[in-house]
């Protein structure tokens, strides 16, 4: 069934009584040319594009519980392209052109919303940092603007320019920024994939994987065994767990970083805003709530809840960046479980195993990569070479110290990010 | 409508208010709501979505449609539950998301598009064209969600938060909740009893029932009186504990102050408490449940039990003529309540074949309401029995469905909760938060009776794994009723019931969403916004998943629950983030000169947690460029004075502190003379470059370091863990003494004759080379010396105990403008160091190496380091790595922008061409040019090469000649001098 | 969460600095090879379940401490301190 | 020879009363941090006994007196308060200069519990932290050392350049513990 305001009106007209599944639930077959680990956002994309670019429809998503219920939804949706070091800039930027348009292509509406997303800074050190990254995105073919106080005034009027311990400098501006509706990103990719035959196999943990003579074979699932030509890995949140079935360690440690969304008000914050001297985003949702994060709380954990001095973090600085949103009452937060690699840059690779594949290591910014992922993991995967942007994610580059992505600069080791 | 003599509002307070600009009367005890029924307004909000027109549900927090604004100015509030809102003298509320008027409101032409805006249908349109969306359907979308509105200014009012430790915290002061409190208080350990409600009781305090032989709230009376005397016990009312959190902490939200109109001097609105308890027992009772049906959702429908509060406790009924129905006894002991009040019951309506007969009133056994008519207020109800169809008159229903006890505490550490058939609810896993035991209504305990034993029970538990002696005491006599119960969810049939009233979500929604395979109850309620409303689906959420267990042919365990997550009600982000407003949110960090550079002017910038000047204006000049070249020729040609006390200054002793420091540092110290500095480069063990700094070494056991003022905190931390985690053996102790010495650079050629000046000895240059340290004595006070320079010049640090610092800072700066220099600041710093191409963490900063910037040979090969290993991985000992280099433009006029990136001259500017970037710029008064600093693919092999400096951001394109970071005096002769 | 140190007594998180897994004391040899530092620096068990790690007690004494802690339940073990585990 | 005059970290900014409660600077005389070397944490108590009148303290204690203290300052530290640092104690630990250091003030009254209880997230009510008891923890987002001392006053050290936020926080908590009532 095709979507659009037409069917809408039929629909309605008709008690909206014709309306199908967006997914089929088909039972497992026996063997597939491809299986994907991991019914989130960047396994689903990665199976779209499988049988929208190459072809390849034989392919399963195994998924332990229901789709799309990892971090594509429990994020702040921020999708941006705004990285500055080669291996993010041209990947990020990818993606950003994947989501544009994903709409029409997905036949979906996933309220992609290129409100503008303003990074704040606080010095002259941190502007010349933000210079860098403006210029790189601009060398990148991307969108980026430097914006000084007086010009971000009228933009944020709502911001503390008076007092603010940490005095507003400017803020670098990129238009394309935005959000997107998070969950119905997971569920657009779900219904591409499986319209395009792509079986999508909800409550089906994987606990093998099979690999005989270094080569994978398949997968041993609380479903049964599926035998798979090639394997990926695509499990944010668990990658440890299910690299060790593969007999792997992986260079990540997982942590909790919660988020949070207030009660619905009424239109304040038109773009997406975020503080440069604390960890602090936010931006409207469309229903109305100010959906916002920080930092994560800063310990392992696969907990996907966490607690309180990580919420006083974030709460504080929104009340010192802009103490307008204090009467916004908090309605619920949550917590997602970060891959956290040590540059803070994540990972799509082949492994020691042939055929088996892995994508991990999103940290904070999984979200906004949803279809770049998916898109450069399926032409990995189809074609057996890395695609044009995305050659810097490799596996390798902790042991060989070469192409290390550190973007916040605070180092390539556990725990700085 | 006012009843008579019930009630327990205080009649002898009339209370006078404002709603929607109209003025009413209440008593103190009156809820907004309570009030606003008693005066007859049953319209106090609007839905989300339909804008559909909507009385109060409920009694409590739960509340979903009798959402308000509170207050004027910067004091507004939206969204405020106006079961909730206590009235008091001046109180002025409005009505939300409606325009122009809560009884005409003309986005409730939504409601008639209904069939077109059922479950999700936003995912299947506004995709064309694609620009439309941020254009048009966004923003229309934006204008018609939302409730209240934030006022958009910073809050006059204050919030705070505040830490409590207790042996027991009792979440909910129902029957079940005091009498845990009674037991724990009695034997002594340290409780607090904790509820949301201005008043405490709970139930007790909406029904009839008696206990231990006089009327429940009377008994909730002399138990409050006696906890208030026990000193052990903590009484927190208004107080809403929303989140249990790992350790036995819990959040808690007091609301201090929004039942009052006085703001006292200082006072919080709001205090936000973490509490950290031994044990808790969670008391927090039950919410009931409406049943859905047709047009549920008018004015004038509301759940049982807050008909029973509003005329129990309130003395008000919600109607004139008040039918009930239900599926349990509660509906009949409504009835019992209203008539008792001398309210008329047209009819109760008992979805029970069974049910008990009854002869107080009019029992339909086997009956469900389908029909609700009166848009802005109930007029009658619509009954369904075996015969068929009827039509029955009332101005208000009174619906329950059974109740769910509020397990949402024990959820939030990732438990689920337990199904139980035979009460047709959820239950607590037990276990479930470490520490916490349930009792009462939230442990699926119905009774009075039940209550107060299972209260009693936990309170004994606690004593008892606390290690304290219980007595054992008679419990209370009180009611025993059994719970009768057959579910009942929905009641079929044609038209748009009711699940989720604030978000608009129909049983046919949910049924639409199970149709389109959204099955998993997780998907439902994200397809359908089911549950994601402010009551957090509090009143709706089983219900709806019962529906789609239904509608999906599985039971109601089986389908499950979404995820609870704190908090419990909502929470004001100025309540969390209470203290960091404007400068709270760190510490401000003043140098003892911080006072002085105020006095002459100069604007003070941050670094890090501290204050430094950024320059010192002088009459004339026009702009801080001028201030700034002024005070570089101070140094250049005189002297300058600068204070450098927030570096970190990290004391260093024991007999392996040389051994320490040479594997902190990449280079050798424990080479270093006593009495001499050497600048050292801190790696972290991934190998690039940490911070650098200048260390002393004072005795032969006794070293001085120095880091960077940004990375003063981590070195230490880093210095602990080295010490205590990797070489625990090595004698070595470290202190910071950052705080202790107030110091001052004092640079330039004059800066030996100023120092003269000031010291009680004059220096003997022999004994003062570059780079060499010592005690030295002014005005009669011990202090240090350092002949160091971060400016290319003679130059010495001077430190005295930080009680002197004011005074020595005036004193240098008095001389050194007598010998034609002055103080400098930050800007001017930046330009010396640039000048002479020393470092700070724009170039270390976090992912450069020692070989990055030209110090591959400070790792020394000699020995062991932290960082070492790693710094020689392959990738990082690379000729291309983009290594330190200095940028001159070729045209003396030529621009440059720290950020900007490098191409080769003949290369569009691209990431794929690109060859590095700018890190510092100044405009150099020695060389009467822009220079700069920056990192370059090989650049170390490619000075005197012309690249192109190129900055999008700002349109400017520079060629510049690549150089040697050293711009000025490369032989450094100027400083050794 | 709430951490018990073996010198301050219980104390809440906010206390505290997390460094990661206590593999960080195992510092192997400068010449032990590109695996072994692989190893330590980068390669990481990250269980879900009890796990043990470095957490700093900078907001109190100072002291590094090694904590026995599950990641699933963030229940809290056996607390020491970091210089006496190794010593 | 130039005359330097010295100034108290918390000069211009206290006493301060707000209700009960009372805010006063105090002037702890000198303070040095000590810290015994391996091995010697027993000889530098004797030492630190017979030269001040008082043994190293335990974790989260204070010993001594008005005159001389010793608290408990953290991991293999104390500060010697009071007193100039007897020079045999240099044998056995180092010891550095920290009187300038250090703000020190003194919170007193009705309410002062209250007070602290809104910064410190430590149960620093009597019971669980009487007389003779120090800690080191946060005071909102400063570090600090609260030391019970006489009388039910605390003690509270924070770093010397913080002073202004020391105080603008205890004067926030004391403000809003009074209008409570």
């Amino acid at each position: 069934m095709r979507f659009s305001g037409l069917r809408v009106l039929k629909e309605g007209l008709t008690g909206n009584r014709g309306w199908t599944p967006h997914w089929r639930d088909p039972d497992p077959n026996s063997d597939y040319d491809v299986v994907i680990i991991g019914g989130g956002g960047h396994g689903l994309s990665t199976a779209y594009y499988l049988a929208r670019d190459h072809g390849i429809t034989n392919v399963a998503v195994l998924e332990k519980g229901y789709l799309g219920g990892g971090n594509v939804g429990r994020n702040t949706t921020i999708v941006r392209a705004n990285y500055f070091l080669p291996g993010n800039s041209e990947f990020y930027s990818h993606s950003l052109k994947l989501w544009e348009g994903l709409e029409e292509d997905l036949n979906y509406n996933v309220m992609h919303s290129q409100r503008g997303l303003i990074n704040l800074f606080h010095s002259d050190g941190q502007r010349d940092a933000f210079a860098r990254r403006g210029n790189a995105m601009l060398a990148q073919g991307d969108d980026a603007v430097l914006l000084g106080r007086d010009e971000l005034r009228p933009m944020l009027p709502y911001l503390n320019f008076d007092d603010l311990r940490f005095p507003i400098y400017g803020g670098l501006y990129h238009p394309r920024g935005g959000t997107a509706r998070h969950d119905a990103v997971a569920w657009g990719y779900a219904r591409g994939a499986d319209r395009r035959g792509v079986d999508l196999i909800q409550n089906c943990e994987v606990t093998g994987i099979d690999i005989e003579g270094g080569a994978v074979k398949g997968v041993q699932t609380t479903r049964g065994a599926i035998r798979a030509k090639k394997v990926a890995m695509v499990v944010a949140g668990r990658s440890s767990q299910v690299a060790a079935l593969a007999g792997m360690r992986l260079p990540i440690e997982s942590h909790v970083l919660q988020a949070y969304v207030t009660e619905g008000l009424k239109p304040c914050i038109d773009h997406v805003v975020s503080f440069g001297m604390g960890h602090f985003y936010i931006s409207q949702s469309d229903k109305g709530g100010l959906v916002f994060g920080g930092d994560l709380d800063f310990y392992a954990s696969y907990a996907a809840r966490g607690n309180l001095p990580g919420v006083e973090q974030v709460m504080e600085a929104g009340m010192a960046l802009m103490p307008m949103i204090g009467k916004a009452r908090v309605l619920r937060s949550w917590g997602g479980i970060m891959d956290m690699s040590p540059d803070g840059s994540p990972i799509i690779d082949k492994t020691h195993v042939d055929g088996l594949f892995v994508n991990c290591g999103w940290n904070y910014g999984g979200f906004k990569a949803v279809p770049g992922s998916g898109n450069v993991l399926a032409h990995l995967i189809a074609t057996g070479t890395h695609h044009q942007n995305a050659t810097g994610f490799r596996l390798d580059r902790f042991r060989t110290g070469r192409g290390i992505i550190d973007e916040e600069g605070k180092g390539s080791q556990h725990n700085l990010h | 409508m006012r009843l008579a003599g019930r009630g327990l509002i205080d009649r002898s307070k009339p209370v006078a208010f404002e709603f929607d600009g109209a003025r009413h009367s209440g008593f103190e005890g009156d809820t907004l709501a309570s009030a606003l029924l008693a005066n007859g307004v049953r319209v106090m909000g609007r839905s989300f979505k339909y804008h559909r027109p909507r009385g109060v549900l409920s009694a409590g927090s739960e509340e979903p449609n009798a959402l308000v604004t509170v207050g004027a100015g910067d004091a507004r509030e939206p969204n405020v539950r106006a079961t909730m809102q206590e009235i008091h003298e001046g109180l002025q509320a409005w009505s939300q998301n409606r325009w122009p008027s809560l009884g005409f409101d003309l986005m409730a032409v939504n409601d008639l598009a209904a069939p077109f805006l059922g479950a999700g249908f936003y995912y299947k349109t506004f995709m064309w064209p694609r620009s439309f969306w941020e254009k048009l359907y966004e923003p229309v979308i934006r204008r018609a969600a939302g409730l209240g509105a934030l006022s958009g200014q910073a809050g006059g009012e204050r919030y705070e938060r505040a830490h409590a430790f207790c042996d027991l915290l009792v979440i909910g002061a129902g029957p079940a909740g005091l009498m845990a409190a009674l037991v724990a208080g009695r034997a002594g350990a340290d409780v607090i009893l904790a509820d949301e409600q201005a008043r405490m009781g709970g139930r007790l305090l909406a029904e009839t029932y008696e206990v231990d032989g006089q009327a429940g709230h009377l008994w909730a009376d002399v138990v409050l009186a006696e906890l208030d005397a026990l000193p052990n016990v903590r009484r927190m009312g208004r107080t809403t504990v929303f989140g249990a959190y790992d350790g036995g902490t819990y959040g808690a939200l007091e609301r201090v102050l929004h039942h009052s109109g006085r703001r006292p001097r200082g006072a919080p609105v709001e205090t936000y408490w973490t509490i950290v308890a031994k044990r808790a027992v969670l008391a927090a009772g039950a919410i009931e449940r409406p049943v859905a049906f047709r047009n549920n959702d008018r004015p004038g429908i509301m759940t049982a039990g807050a008909v029973r509060a509003y005329v129990n406790r309130w003395g008000v009924s919600p109607g004139q003529s008040v039918a009930v129905f239900g599926n349990s006894d509660d509906a009949h002991r409504t009835a019992r309540d209203l008539l008792a009040a001398g309210v008329h019951v047209p009819a109760v309506i008992d979805s029970r074949e069974d049910a008990p007969e009854s002869r107080d009133f009019e029992l339909r056994r086997g009956a469900v309401v389908c029909d609700a008519s009166g848009r802005r207020g109930l007029e009658a109800v619509t009954i369904r029995t075996a015969q068929g169809e009827e039509r029955i008159a009332a101005d208000a229903l009174a619906v329950t469905g059974g109740w769910n006890p509020t397990v949402h505490l024990t959820c939030h550490m990732n438990a689920r909760p337990v199904w139980r058939d035979d009460i047709a609810c959820f239950v607590p896993q037990e276990g479930a938060v470490p520490g916490l035991r349930a009792a009462g209504a939230c442990n699926g305990a119905f009774s009075t009776a039940t209550c107060l034993r299972e209260g009693a029970a936990a309170a004994r538990a606690v004593l008892e794994e606390l290690g304290r002696t219980v007595r054992d005491e008679p419990l209370p006599e009180a009611e025993d009723d059994p719970y009768r119960i057959a579910p009942l969810w929905a009641v079929s049939g044609k038209g748009r019931a009711w699940l989720d009233f604030q978000n608009d979500v129909t049983v046919k929604d949910v049924k639409q969403a199970a149709q389109e395979n959204f099955r998993s109850v997780e998907h439902m309620k994200r397809y359908t916004t089911q549950g994601m409303a402010t009551d957090q689906g509090k009143n709706s959420n089983v219900a709806a998943l019962a529906v789609l267990a239904d509608a999906t042919g599985r039971g109601i365990p089986q389908t499950g629950t979404t995820t609870f997550r704190p908090p419990y009600s909502p929470v004001a982000i100025a309540a969390l983030g209470a203290g960091a407003e404007g400068k709270g949110f760190r510490p401000e960090r003043f140098a003892t000169s911080h006072a002085a550079s105020i006095e002459r002017g100069a604007p003070m910038i941050e670094a890090g947690l501290w204050y430094r000047p950024s320059y010192f204006p002088r009459d004339g000049e026009s702009d801080w460029r001028q201030s700034c070249d002024r005070e570089v020729g101070y140094v250049r040609e005189a002297v300058g004075v600068a204070d450098v006390s927030t570096l970190g200054k990290i004391d260093i002793q024991g007999k392996d502190a040389a051994a320490f420091l040479d594997f902190v540092y990449s280079n050798m110290f424990s080479t270093l003379k006593v009495g001499r500095v050497r600048y050292g480069l801190m790696l972290r063990e991934d190998g690039f470059v940490m911070d650098d700094g200048t260390t002393a070494r004072l005795g032969e056991k006794h070293y001085l370091m120095t880091t960077t003022t940004a990375a003063a905190g981590e070195v230490m931390k880093h210095l602990e863990f080295v010490h205590q985690g990797l070489q625990p053996d090595w004698d070595v102790r470290f202190v910071s003494v950052t705080e202790q010495w107030a110091q001052f650079a004092v640079a330039g050629p004059k800066a030996r004759e100023l120092l003269d000046g000031i010291l009680d000895a004059p220096l003997d240059a022999a004994d003062w080379p570059f780079m060499s340290c010592g005690a030295v004595s002014v005005g009669g006070i011990a202090g240090r010396l350092f002949r160091i320079s971060f400016s290319g010049e003679q130059g010495f640090e001077i430190a005295v105990p930080a009680r002197y610092g004011a005074a020595l800072f005036d004193i240098l700066t008095d001389r050194a403008e007598a010998l034609g220099g002055g103080p400098y600041g930050m800007e001017a710093l930046n330009v010396l160091r640039i000048e002479k191409g020393f470092i700070t963490h724009a170039e270390i900063h976090g992912r450069t190496t020692a070989f990055d910037i030209g110090m591959g040979r400070m790792v020394s090969a000699k020995k062991d380091c932290i960082g070492k290993t790693m710094s020689e991985r392959p990738g990082l000992l690379e000729a291309d790595r983009e290594r330190l280099v200095g940028l001159k433009p070729i045209n003396a006029d030529g621009r440059m922008l720290a950020g900007a990136h490098l191409f080769r001259e003949e290369d569009p500017p691209v990431r794929e061409n690109g060859q590095g970037y700018v890190t510092s710029v100044c405009h150099s008064p020695m060389l009467g040019q822009m220079i700069g600093l920056g990192f370059l693919k090989g650049g170390s092999d490619r000075h005197g090469e012309i690249v192109k400096m190129w900055d999008g951001l700002r349109g400017v394109t520079t060629l510049c000649e690549v150089t040697g970071p050293v711009f000025f005096d490369p032989d450094g002769g100027r400083m050794r001098g | 969460m709430r951490i018990p140190c073996p010198l301050c007594g219980t104390r809440d998180r906010r206390e505290f600095w997390y460094r990661g897994a206590a593999v960080d004391l195992e510092r192997p040899a400068p010449d032990a090879g590109v695996e072994a530092w692989d190893d330590f620096v980068y390669l990481r068990e990250n269980p879900a379940g009890p796990t043990r790690e470095l957490w700093y007690h900078e907001g109190g004494c100072g002291a590094w401490l090694v904590v026995e802690r599950d990641t699933v339940t963030h229940e809290i073990g056996r607390v020491a301190l970091a210089s006496e585990e190794r010593s | 020879m130039v005359e330097l005059v010295a100034r108290t970290p918390c000069a211009g900014l206290l006493p301060l009363r707000v209700g009960a409660v009372l805010l006063d600077e105090v002037a702890p005389g000198a303070l040095t941090s000590v810290s015994p070397y391996k091995g010697q944490a027993e000889a530098l108590s004797k030492v630190l006994q017979a030269a001040h009148g008082m043994g190293f303290p335990a974790p989260s204690r204070a010993t001594g007196d008005r005159q001389a203290r010793a608290i408990w300052f953290g991991h293999g530290q104390a500060m010697l308060v009071g007193p100039a640092p007897d020079p045999a104690l240099a044998d056995h630990a180092a010891l550095t200069d920290q009187s300038d250091a250090w703000a020190a003030v003194r919170l007193h009254g009705p309410g002062a519990e209250d007070v602290l209880a809104r910064l410190v997230p430590v149960d620093l009510r009597a019971g669980s932290f009487p007389e003779g008891h120090s800690m080191r923890s946060l005071l909102f987002h400063m570090t600090a050392s609260i030391t019970r001392i006489e009388d039910g006053a605390f003690l509270i050290l924070a770093f010397r350049s913080m002073a202004a936020t020391l105080v603008h926080d205890l004067q926030t908590a004391m403000e809003a513990v009074a209008a409570r009532g």
